[in-house]
């Protein structure tokens, strides 16, 4: 247990010092650099135009449906991975049973297509 | 082939979860022309399944899943709900113009849920089919998804089924801790030395159960959901997915926690009362039928619960007695409720109803023996559902618990009858359209039923017996 | 080992910190980023508890998958979520009691937490030390377990369905490009060659 | 206390020596490849690129990091500040992260886990968060498309990515890294890595790479023409540079990923003299390179796709084609005994 975790503490460490680095080209402009602010400097790029309204708005529903088939996709991929290593010991019995797995999910994947929900428009 | 073999005891939910891909294929790629294609087969395959699970000999898959008697003979009554809540919502999404293919689907597959849960002997094969089923109701419930009323129901449930199973896994994630084992007999041999932190797994547990049954205190998605989905779908709700909530109350129940009755049962008994107390007085104000009948199954779950607090064989036999006729009496009145169409629109207040003793003679009489049926009067199928569960009581010393049940049912009585009289005494409105076929025959079959059950009720009686010996 | 405990009181609080703050927090938005912050150090929990795989895949669907689609919800839908929040404290006292009853019920099994007799017994799956914890989980997932794998999958199908049903709408009159029916175009169907006479047009 | 010293403090200093290390090579390794996809893009159109800051140019990564320290900060009235400066530092430290786990030769690694592969993956998957944070914090119309086009467009190549490392897993039983590149050791050299049995897949990865990474040809993130600069419009200074660091960090890694799975990490060509003589972490930077090569000239010289062509590229072709060779690798090595290994 003790060696599993210690190979995580370089990687803690890692990211400790990746944070830092990244939190000192951060601040770095902020302590160094001019400033001289102005209203219209400080304005939301909007092509010329002043922006109007809030620039937060509601969107096609499709990049919901894009979102949720993701997670859908993504869970199956993360059965994938432990099956993939131990390939070789599990033997037909595992093979077939992700068969099944794959099979019912490409039904789903199938039904999908034939919906037209992959459809961009 | 001795692999394949092992796979025998999940054949028929193995059979409707292909078929029911299969059927999506169809559908997927026949489009709406082959709808009813795939309502009708969907209906077949669903009595195919019950065939199946009827006759399958006792064994087990794995150490997740049983079939005994217990599990026959609620698979065959869900799958026949299934079958019979498919076959009633045809005229309504064909006249409505919701016909989807995917709907007679997700049932199906809500149907394997059922299956799952009713066979579940551990914690894992609970919960995979308790979110089976449950998944697939939050769609259907939502399907209508241009009307308001549907899409807030689905979401409400979703909402609150979502928190329910977060209960339910909590109470599983103790009870796995304070055991170290999911299995039913394992939790049992468990449960010899109960710990607090077992009785609160099992606390948590049941809470989540009792949200699936919709038994009070939490209870409050029913009236809404029923009153918001589409009406086929508030019959499909109010059949099936409780009798598969029942099973796995009592199976886990009196399987995993035979050890430890005197806990558990006071949670039941708090839990039948308050359901029979609140479904009795909540439904007086109703006007809507579709909430009325909401209030009206929280008070039969409550019912039905009763037998189960006396934790004995008699009680489990109490509680198969009163799912199964509960089971006929409100599919029953759902035909009628389906029926109610005036003008091309649906109506669904109970006002509606007005004079329709004159208007259409053989369609009262039925609807007033399931409604004497639900109040529990003799010599109705209802009678015997309430004096079989509170016998149990009585025998295993709860009185309390009795006497307030039969005082609840005489408070329900009161709102059934109310509606009997505005059918029979008050002044006729216009006359409802003519009432499909397969409608007709839902509420014949059924009406037939409750009427008569007291002629020959030893079939129902001796399979209940037995299913619940199969616990013991 | 005390470094790991540190780090489990690190995560732990972090954890518990960043879930309160996910409804406290007036922003929506800076709700959902504190629960990915949560499920990160959950993430951290699992990989203390020698749960490697456990860990990675809450970070791939929780955080990489589920809580973008919570920020995509919460972002773009545009709810008047300062509106939605008045009268969320009128809540408070019902949600607090429930609160405490927790509470209280938690630190009950906590200060009674003992492995009764006999339990050692019922623990069916003993977790194996000498392989990687990914291998001991697909040695058993799809063989010994293969009946709730494919009732998962089951549930994925259904979940899919269940999206396609709820949310999907065709726009009409939308003009789509079909790749195939693009390339299978030939000389024949796509050109077509008059000879003009010269001063008489077509 | 000497204790303490030497079975604490010590350690920690040399983790993070280490770390540093690692961090200042590849940033100045990140610094070339940004001047070699600059060059590399002239090249192309025959133009000579930047060379004016030192020798053809070589200094010049170095003097735009100069210009954006220097530069004003400047965060927009309507922004939403925190998330706003939060998001470039994520961009940029999930991108760093990914490298503690990668091999550059045997034994050469931060932090050889158990479960590698899938610890770049989830990094990954969380390169999308940067994006979105940054198109919603701007409170301003071209980020919040792009950042709902580029959250869109990742997530959708991201499955693809998963069945590929599914199939590279199949044949090398690991989730380590440096397993994965010990299993390509074969009797064949380099033509028993797997970029050869796995070819489909090597392209299907390759392509999948650069939408992940949100280059040309599927950069509709930055689309000039219609979204200006994209989710990153708002943002000057370093901020702005972070997420360019990110973002070629990212690119970096997808090649060394490209490398550790197709292209036998570290290993040299063929296992004879000559070869064997090189170390391996320079045949590592050299296929890490080439792969890069690969991403320069994509970006040189294919047009941008549509953004429906590309949803559907994404969804219609690559899924099934990764899926379905999930299960042909599957069934070849259940099957077809050991061909692949």
């Amino acid at each position: 247990m003790d060696v599993l975790l210690m190979d995580y503490l370089p990687l803690v460490v890692f990211i400790g010092v990746a944070l830092v680095l990244g939190l000192a080209l951060l601040v770095a402009p902020f302590i160094v650099a001019y400033k001289q602010p102005d209203p219209e400097k400080l304005s939301a790029y909007e092509c010329g135009f002043n922006p109007f309204d809030d620039a937060r708005m509601k969107f096609d529903v499709r990049f919901y449906l894009v979102a949720i088939l993701f997670i859908i996709f993504d869970l199956e991929v993360s059965f994938l991975f432990p099956w993939a290593i131990v390939f070789g010991e599990i033997g037909a019995y595992g093979f077939w049973s992700m068969m099944v797995f794959l099979a019912v999910l490409t039904i789903g994947f199938i039904y999908e297509w034939k919906k037209g929900a992959l459809e961009w428009d | 082939m001795k692999e394949l073999l092992a796979f025998l005891p999940i054949l028929p939910e193995i059979a409707l979860a292909v078929g029911a891909m299969g059927l999506l294929m169809f559908g997927a790629y026949g489009g709406e022309r082959v709808v009813t294609t795939i309502q009708g087969l969907s209906v077949v395959l669903l009595i195919f399944a019950a065939v199946l699970a009827a006759m399958l000999p006792d064994s087990r898959f794995g150490t997740s899943f049983v079939v005994d008697e217990f599990a026959r003979f609620l698979k065959v009554l869900a799958f026949l709900g299934s079958a019979v809540a498919i076959v009633m919502s045809l005229d309504y999404l064909a006249v409505e113009k919701q016909q989807k293919f995917e709907y007679p689907i997700l049932i199906l597959l809500s149907t394997v849920g059922m299956g799952m849960l009713i066979s579940a002997n551990d914690l894992i094969a609970l919960y995979l089919g308790l979110e089976l089923m449950s998944l697939a109701l939050y769609v259907v419930a939502a399907s209508n998804r241009d009307s308001i009323r549907s899409t807030e129901a689905g979401l409400k449930y979703f909402v609150l089924g979502a928190l329910s199973s977060g209960m339910l896994l909590y109470g599983c994630s103790l009870i796995y801790g304070f055991t170290g084992t999911v299995s039913f007999e394992g939790i049992a041999e468990g449960s010899k030395h109960p710990g607090i932190g077992l009785i609160f797994g099992l606390v948590f547990l049941f809470a989540g159960l009792c949200f699936k049954v919709s038994a009070v205190p939490f209870h409050m998605w029913t009236p809404d959901v029923y009153e918001g989905a589409p009406t086929p779908v508030t019959a499909f709700f109010a059949a099936a997915p409780k009798i598969a909530g029942i099973a796995i109350f009592v199976r886990v129940a009196v399987g995993a926690f035979h050890e430890i009755v005197p806990q558990w049962q006071q949670i039941i008994v708090f839990v039948a009362i308050a359901s029979m107390v609140l479904g009795a007085f909540a439904a007086i104000g109703q006007r809507n039928i579709k909430r009325l009948m909401a209030y009206s199954s929280i008070g039969h779950m409550g019912f039905a619960l009763v037998g189960l607090a006396s934790g004995t064989a008699v009680g489990v036999q109490g509680v198969l007695i009163y799912i199964a006729i509960y089971l006929a009496m409100t599919l029953g009145t759902f035909a009628v409720i389906l029926a109610m169409r005036r003008n091309g629109e649906m109506v669904e207040e109970i006002g509606d109803l007005a004079g329709l003793s004159r208007s259409n003679p053989p369609l009262a009489f039925l609807l007033a023996i399931l409604l004497f049926s639900l109040a529990g009067i003799p010599p109705l199928a209802g009678f015997f559902a309430k004096f079989y569960v509170f016998l149990a009581a009585i025998e295993a010393g709860l009185y309390t618990l009795a006497v307030i049940g039969v005082l609840a049912s005489v408070v329900g009585a009161y709102y059934y009858l109310l509606i009997v009289k505005i059918m029979y005494f008050d002044e006729p409105v216009q006359a409802f359209q003519p009432m499909p076929g397969e409608l007709k025959a839902v509420l014949g079959v059924t009406g037939l039923f409750n009427l008569l059950f007291f002629v020959y009720p030893a079939p129902l009686i001796e399979a209940a017996s037995a299913a619940a010996k199969s616990l013991f | 080992m005390i470094l790991s405990a540190l780090f489990f009181y690190l995560f732990a609080s972090i954890c518990v910190a960043s879930a309160f703050m996910v409804i406290a927090a007036k922003n929506p938005v800076h709700s959902v980023l504190f629960l990915i912050l949560a499920f990160v150090n959950a993430a951290g929990l699992f990989v203390l508890l020698g749960a490697e795989f456990l860990a990675m895949i809450l970070v791939v669907v929780y955080v990489g998958a589920v809580a973008v689609l919570f920020l995509f919800v919460v972002m773009m839908l545009d709810v008047d979520f300062a509106e939605l929040r008045q009268g969320f404290l009128q809540y408070l006292p019902v949600g607090g009691l429930v609160g405490v009853i927790f509470l209280a019920e938690l630190l009950l099994v906590v200060g009674s937490w003992a492995i009764g007799p006999g339990i050692p017994t019922t623990i069916t799956a003993k977790i194996p030390t000498d392989i990687p914890n990914t291998q001991a989980l697909g040695l058993v997932l799809y063989t010994r377990y293969v009946y709730y794998f494919e009732a998962a999958g089951v549930v994925l199908l259904v979940a899919m369905i269940g999206a396609i049903v709820l949310t999907l709408r065709h726009k009409p009159n939308v003009k789509r490009q079909n790749t195939s029916d693009q390339v299978a175009r030939t000389k024949e169907t796509a050109i077509e060659i008059r000879h003009v006479q010269p001063g008489q047009g077509l | 206390m000497v204790e303490f010293w030497w079975s604490y403090i010590w350690p920690l200093i040399v983790m993070v020596a280490q770390s540093l290390l690692l961090l200042v090579l590849l940033l100045i390794t990140i610094a070339y490849i940004l001047l070699a996809d600059r060059k590399i893009w002239a090249a192309v159109q025959m133009r000579r690129g930047p060379n004016v800051v030192g020798p053809w140019g070589l200094l010049q990564s170095f003097a735009d990091l100069l210009k954006f320290v220097l530069k004003e900060p400047t965060i927009p009235a309507g922004a939403n500040k925190g998330v706003f400066l939060l998001a470039p530092l994520v961009t940029c430290t999930l991108a760093l992260a990914a490298w503690a786990v990668i091999p550059v030769n045997a034994g050469w690694v931060i932090a050889d886990i158990n479960v590698g592969i899938l610890y770049v993956f989830a990094i990954s998957s969380l390169g999308v968060y940067g994006i979105i944070m940054a198109g919603w914090a701007s409170n301003s119309k071209y980020p919040f498309l792009a950042a709902l086009r580029s959250a869109a467009q990742m997530v959708s190549y991201e499955v693809s990515i998963g069945f590929v490392i599914i199939t590279v897993l199949l044949c090398a039983g690991s989730l380590k890294l440096s397993a994965i590149v010990a299993a390509q050791n074969g009797a064949y050299g380099m033509f028993s890595w797997y970029w050869l049995p796995l070819l489909p897949m090597f392209v299907v990865f390759f392509v999948s790479a650069l939408a992940e990474t949100n280059r040309p040809p599927f950069d509709l993130v930055e689309a000039e023409s219609e979204l200006v600069a994209g989710f990153m419009v708002e943002y000057g200074s370093t901020p702005y540079m972070l997420f360019m660091l990110g973002e070629y960090v990212a690119i970096g890694t997808m090649c060394a990923m490209g490398t550790i799975l197709f292209l036998g990490g570290w290993l040299p060509p063929f296992q004879v003299a000559p070869f064997t003589w090189v170390p391996g972490v320079i045949w590592f930077v050299l296929k890490a390179f080439f792969m890069f090569f690969l991403f320069a000239m994509a970006k040189a010289i294919v047009p941008r796709y549509r953004y429906d062509q590309l949803m559907r590229l994404g969804w219609k072709v690559f899924l099934p084609i990764s899926l379905a060779m999930v299960v042909i690798v599957a069934a070849v090595l259940q099957f077809g005994g050991a061909v692949l290994k």
